[in-house]
């Protein structure tokens, strides 16, 4: 019998001698450019770290690669970031700027520190999700692209914007709190096949997995009926009972909210807030929806005061000046109905026109 | 296997950001898995549909999950995909490796899978992406002689993931590295044998930057705090920040929430009010060199993160306002155990632990995890008038 | 009637503030019903426990409330409250009397009621407290006399109030006074025959300051506001505020809420940025003499403001940013009938408008009335993606 | 027949000249004194109102008095204020002393204006309501002897304080937004008279009345079952079915919840929340919970900025602050659980120890 629960490989013995040396003494650090971050310790040693962005879906090549990059210029250390940039960890100083060089001339981009668009948190998409509305691999290839400047600092921002994409609403990642998030949504509800529900549909888990309670059994079929009215087309019975079907090509499409935050910096962590109900499904390269996302980050960079995340400005500007400024129209599907919903009813007179 | 034709994809290989079907075509060139996961998903993208079907468990011995199960829809056409199952494998804390180590894991999956890698998933595993039943069981016992196991999957402890922490920053409150490490080895069971109701997310953050987003997706999360008085250091203001033309009260004094900070521009001195300071990293993190966190450092504890299905997002909220975390992490387990526990006993499946509490009411729980009601635990108290007496309560109280 | 003594009541007579014990005794003085009101009311104050019985409807003709019936559940001990009814009568918009008109009013009550008023009632009734079942429609009879109508109860219009308003407030964006006045005439029928499945209350502020609570209590509120630009008189501000020592940097700048006035010290001029204020009437407020609200007013409606039961209280929302209020108010009327008709159609017993919203939808209910959905409605857009698409727009959008 | 339906008197027939000349057209208005107001028409002329505390119970001696003196000074003319405090109109400005006068000399207080703690508005308690947990008359006037001087402005506050007294939850009054607000509240379940509910009960009725749902209908005793667990103790049942009893002398009792406020000046409208969950029903003066108000008074007062109302204070110190500052112990009551209660927990690290 093969060995088991022994954990992942101790880390301790993974980070690089300053690491190890410094560990917990850090004192500052600064970016000496973008890209590059510079950690000093109390005992004055010095790491750099310069941060690649990757596809975060990679071959073995890849893998392969940067690992040699690695032994070239930083004992073999490296580590990977939250958002899945790759971070090469530098003792010796005078490596960077070769490492630099190298990677330029690889074609591979550098940055994403500080007050940027770092690389997007996505999901698994087409590639390998039963769920799946669309492709986020391919919608935040699309995205990067065209805001890449961001990425590397060339072009400066009022604050760090993060965002998110998955390709249902699932939202496997943050973005329910992402400054700005691309989510794979249905707008059509779940089409039963009773024949077969009344064979494999565990029917009271199939009612219970509603947020909107809109199943109800049907004893008749042996199966489920859903109310059109009160289904949200969440999908989430189509995970429980495979006789709901959902996907639905011609009519499935994008969502894009805005505003939500992690950091606890300054203001509270935000939920993301729906901007966009819908943008086609355009795959492959969606540009209704790169269009959108570069129009949302133009009209802040714009408007937002230094150091003003998305949902630091809109809270300081009002949703309704948000939809006047990006020209978004408001409809239906902006108001919430979900079971905190009048929690989000303006009860005060204080709005702008 | 034929040699089909891509164009909607190629696509997708235009443009300076790194492109993933460049790097499903790098692995396509050796392995047919990898060549028939770019025809399936060529396809997806004329149709806008997704070609997995639903269900199909598989599994490697002594575990219960770990691995994801995946079929094509399409067996016939993509007959290299019928079987494409994912493997979890649990990341280094930290996310740390080294060349050798990576490669190490390169020649196996190389061996028994598409050469396809999330580095890293969401949760924090290593994502391998794609392989047959059959290789599954090979992959894993040669994954474990490399010194690699599996995370979690299903009604189970999640693998747990953290920021970078004391490793390489200077503002970690806690080891969370090391928390981690710690807690992976403590619930390896939990982790590989899901037997709970839905998954359960532990997530640690330094400090509340929350570079690893814990609170917003973990059912636990551990963010670093400290207890008492931030350090200043008024000379490094004056000179890295203040006289390099820093406008230290527009970015920072009049954006510290708890209006706590002022500054002192004829003394070039900075002051507090520490008991009113929330510490929200802001002042902090605008003036790195200058600023550091305070010395008695330990952890809030944040309950019930999660997103919308089935009741709706939360964002964790304050659980513990403060816990040393110390090795071996005693305290912080004890009560792990009893908020499992709580939530095993009660909990509805597929009924993450906020929407059991939500369900149950947050004193209920409180109640059985032995826990005061505090007011940091919440915004503001009641404001409808429907308030629970136990009778012990009123015999108790006049 | 012996003369029982009341030692607990006594008590109350005690201190600066006018007491309604000694108002009793006043009343009791030639009243027997009212010496009873102060014997049973003793009981109570001995026992802890209210002495008026559950359930009884009284009425008079041609009404189907304004009455309030209620019934001494120990009418052996005190039979002269046996009955003790109380009249709603609805008060005269923005509480204006004169002598002679009080006069009459207290003319009727000494010769059919207890003698005891509440000026006013919660709603804003003339609350004549207590008198018997055979008392009552003489008493009506003869308020009807010298010009006094019923207010509403039950499951109905209820009597409508305001503030002050343009009587007597340079404030008022609109008139109250006369809005209640019209709207009351106008809606007699559905004041005074209970015809809903429970309350629907109106009220009229003249202003965001909201002298009469409106927002909070009542499902439908009327409250001023304009739309133009606040008036300010920068000579005003210098002569009767700055150079009198008033702070305007602390007292107005830094408090308005969106931050859209800034003080030039200077010229001594106060600057605004028109589209950003949110007409929250502060600086107004502080100085009444140099800030005046803009020239074209309106109002502002908000739809479901109630206390707890049965669903949680709320606050009345923005339903209509801005109305024009002219009379005869036939936009508004239209909009009302719409209102009360959608819930006359759907609402369940008991249920407040705010409650059949909560449950059917706001937009649903907006459909219903007509109305296009608008930012100024909500605070925030939906954060969880339950998002409903009716067919028709899946059509209309892609 | 009688005649019906034909409203109250018409207003525009009970102001006085100056009203009816300057109606629309008042410019601003001042305080000469408290209890004064001088309010100043675009015509230049002028109309003072002189606010007089009403104990809102009254006599037909006190409206003949009120009457009689409304005559003296100001023609007859008169109104009542939305607090119930009575407000003299008087039009010639040569009257405004005398008055004042001779309401000193009667012993009625004049005041409630600007910055104070004006008339509590209050509901009817066992006076006249068969709901009443307690009495809201004898709580309002304990209370107002206690804080008189903040009435009439003898000893100054940083903003208003609005005080609310209901007798039971229903909250006839704005007990839900006020700056304090005193509510009589039960803490024992309602006793079902099985008997009587399965002649009277409209079972389906009384189940809906349930705001937890802790209303069961009984099939075997025609009757209903309350789960003891799930009961708030709200009442609202025994409002519906008056075979249940909810009345406790022994338990019943009184709950202080603080910091809400209705006016959009500055910051939104904000319900009260729970401060004190029980202070007992001690009659004829209730000094538990008087000295409960002035306390909240008196630690508000001494912390608040400048123009701070009670809500808007707690606001900027934060609960957690406001629990320590007023030393009032924190407990299970205070923790929301009704539907929304999620959006009540503090979903950041931002809290004060
Ligand atoms: C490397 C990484 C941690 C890791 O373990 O991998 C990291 C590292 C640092 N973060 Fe972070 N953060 C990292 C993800 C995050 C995340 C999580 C995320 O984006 O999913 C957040 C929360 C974002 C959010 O609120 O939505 C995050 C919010 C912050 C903040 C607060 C930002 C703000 O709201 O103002 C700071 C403070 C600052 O930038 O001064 C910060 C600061 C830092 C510092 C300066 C800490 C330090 O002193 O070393 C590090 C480098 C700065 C940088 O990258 O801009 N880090 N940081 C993560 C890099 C991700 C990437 O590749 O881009
Ligand atoms: C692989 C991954 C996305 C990725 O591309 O990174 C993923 C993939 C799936 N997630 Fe997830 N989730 C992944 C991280 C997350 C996260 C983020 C996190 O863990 O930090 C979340 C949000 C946080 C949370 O848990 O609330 C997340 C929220 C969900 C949900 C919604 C849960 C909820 O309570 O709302 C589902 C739905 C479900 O469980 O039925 C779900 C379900 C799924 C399933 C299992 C759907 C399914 O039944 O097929 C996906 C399997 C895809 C596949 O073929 O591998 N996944 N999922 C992530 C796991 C990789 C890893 O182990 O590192
Ligand atoms: C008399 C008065 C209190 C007072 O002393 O001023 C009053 C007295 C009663 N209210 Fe009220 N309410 C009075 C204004 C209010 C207000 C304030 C307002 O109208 O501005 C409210 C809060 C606003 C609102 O409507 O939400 C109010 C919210 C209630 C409620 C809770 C309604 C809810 O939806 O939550 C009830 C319970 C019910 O209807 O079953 C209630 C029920 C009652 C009953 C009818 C209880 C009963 O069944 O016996 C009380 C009759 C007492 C009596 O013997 O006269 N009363 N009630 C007020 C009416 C006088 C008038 O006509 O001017
Ligand atoms: C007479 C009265 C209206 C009526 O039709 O009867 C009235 C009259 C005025 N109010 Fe009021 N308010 C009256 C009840 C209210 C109420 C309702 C209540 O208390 O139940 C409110 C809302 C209170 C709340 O938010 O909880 C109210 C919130 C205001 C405000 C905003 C206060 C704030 O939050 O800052 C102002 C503005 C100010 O004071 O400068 C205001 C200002 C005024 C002014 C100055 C308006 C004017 O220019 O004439 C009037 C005299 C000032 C005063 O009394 O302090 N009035 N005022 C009411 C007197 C009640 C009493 O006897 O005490
Ligand atoms: S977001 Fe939805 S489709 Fe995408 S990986 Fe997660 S569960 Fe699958
Ligand atoms: S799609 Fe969602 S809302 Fe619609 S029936 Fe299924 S679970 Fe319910
Ligand atoms: S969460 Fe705090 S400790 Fe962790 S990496 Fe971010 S800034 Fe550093
Ligand atoms: S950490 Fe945040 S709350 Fe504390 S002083 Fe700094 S900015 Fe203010
Ligand atoms: S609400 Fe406005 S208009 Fe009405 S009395 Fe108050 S301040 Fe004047
Ligand atoms: S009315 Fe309010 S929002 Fe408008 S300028 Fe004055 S203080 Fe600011
Ligand atoms: S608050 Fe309750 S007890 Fe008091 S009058 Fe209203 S319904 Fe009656
Ligand atoms: S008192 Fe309230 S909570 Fe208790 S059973 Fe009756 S209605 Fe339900």
């Amino acid at each position: 019998m093969a060995k088991t629960d022994f954990g992942p490989p101790d880390f301790r013995e993974l980070i690089p001698p300053v690491i190890k040396e410094n560990y917990g003494k850090w004192k500052y650090h600064e970016v000496p450019q973008q890209g590059v971050l510079r950690h000093v310790s109390e005992s004055g040693a010095v790491l750099h770290s310069v941060r690649m962005a990757s596809p975060r879906l990679v071959s073995g090549d890849f893998i392969r690669e940067i690992s040699d990059i690695a032994e070239k210029y930083c004992d073999g250390y490296l580590r990977f970031t939250t958002r899945n940039n790759v971070e090469f960890l530098v003792s010796d100083a005078n490596n960077v700027d070769p490492l630099l060089d190298e990677l330029d001339d690889k074609g591979y981009l550098v940055g994403g520190i500080g007050n940027v668009i770092s690389n997007i948190v996505h999901t698994q998409g087409w590639i390998h999700c039963k769920s799946a509305v669309t492709d986020a691999s391919g919608i935040t290839k699309s995205i990067m692209d065209d805001v890449k400047d961001y990425f590397t600092g060339k072009i400066a921002l009022p604050a760090r914007c993060r965002i998110a994409v998955a390709c249902c609403i699932n939202m496997c990642g943050a973005c329910h709190c992402s400054d700005i998030a691309v989510v794979g949504i249905h707008r059509t509800p779940p089409r039963i096949d009773d024949e077969l529900a009344s064979k494999i549909c565990e029917i009271p888990n199939t009612v219970a997995s509603c947020p909107t309670g809109a199943i109800k059994p049907n004893p008749r079929t042996k199966s489920v009926t859903v109310n059109q009215e009160k289904c949200m087309m969440c999908a989430n019975c189509t995970v429980v009972c495979p006789a709901m079907k959902i996907m639905n090509p011609a009519k499935d499409g994008v969502s894009i909210w805005v505003g939500g935050k992690v950091s606890n910096a300054r203001t509270a962590p935000m939920f993301s807030k729906l901007a966009i109900p819908f943008l086609p499904n355009n795959a492959p390269r969606w540009p209704e929806v790169t269009d959108a996302v570069k129009h949302l980050i133009e009209v802040w960079a714009v408007n937002a005061k230094k150091g003003e995340r998305m949902g630091e400005w809109i809270g300081r500007i009002g949703w309704e000046r948000f939809f006047t400024l990006t020209d978004l129209p408001f409809t239906n599907q902006h108001i919430d109905d979900f079971t905190t919903a009048k929690t989000t009813f303006r009860s005060t007179t204080q709005f702008k026109f | 296997m034929e040699d089909k034709k891509t164009p909607l994809l190629d696509e997708l290989e235009k443009g300076d950001w790194p492109s993933f079907v460049t790097e499903i075509k790098k692995a396509a060139a050796t392995k047919k898995n990898a060549k028939d996961l770019l025809n399936q998903l060529e396809k997806s993208y004329g149709e806008n549909l997704g070609h997995w079907k639903h269900g199909g468990i598989v599994g490697v011995k002594g575990y219960g999950g770990g691995v994801v199960g995946r079929y094509s829809d399409s067996p016939e056409e993509f007959p290299d995909v019928a079987e494409f199952h994912t493997v979890r494998v649990n990341q280094v804390a930290g996310f740390f490796y080294t060349a050798d180590k990576l490669r190490q894991l390169a020649d196996v999956w190389d061996k028994y899978g598409s050469g396809l890698y999330n580095m890293h998933g969401s949760t924090g595993d290593i994502i391998l992406l794609g392989t047959t039943t059959e290789n599954l069981q090979p992959c894993v016992d040669e994954l474990a002689d490399i010194g690699f196991d599996l995370g979690g999957s299903g009604g189970a402890m999640r693998t747990l993931s953290s920021c970078v922490g004391k490793a390489r920053c200077e503002k970690a409150c806690i080891d969370a590295t090391d928390i981690i490490r710690d807690l992976t080895l403590h619930y390896q069971n939990e982790i590989h044998r899901p037997a709970f109701g839905y998954k359960f997310k532990i997530k640690v953050a330094g400090c509340a930057n929350d570079c690893c987003a814990s609170t917003a997706r973990s059912d636990l999360a551990i963010v670093g705090t400290w207890r008492d008085t931030l350090r200043i250091d008024n000379k490094a203001i004056r000179e890295e920040y203040v006289e390099k033309g820093f406008n230290i009260v527009d970015r920072v004094i009049v954006k510290c929430p708890s209006k706590c900070l002022s500054w002192d521009a004829e003394k070039g001195v900075l002051n507090i009010i520490p008991e009113d300071c929330v510490r929200c990293m802001h002042c902090i993190n605008e003036m790195p060199k200058a600023l550091r966190v305070g010395t008695e450092e330990g952890a809030t504890l944040m309950v019930g993160g999660k997103v919308a299905i089935v009741k709706g997002a939360m964002i964790g909220w304050v659980l513990v306002p403060f816990m040393k975390m110390e090795a071996p992490y005693t305290e912080f387990k004890d009560l792990l155990d009893k908020i499992i526990d709580w939530w095993a006993e009660h909990g509805k499946n597929r009924e993450r632990i906020s929407e059991l509490i939500e369900r149950m009411g947050l004193v209920t729980f409180l109640k059985a995890v032995d826990l005061k009601p505090l007011p940091q635990m919440v915004r503001e108290p009641r404001s409808n008038p429907y308030i629970y007496w136990s009778p012990e309560e009123v015999e108790n109280n006049g």
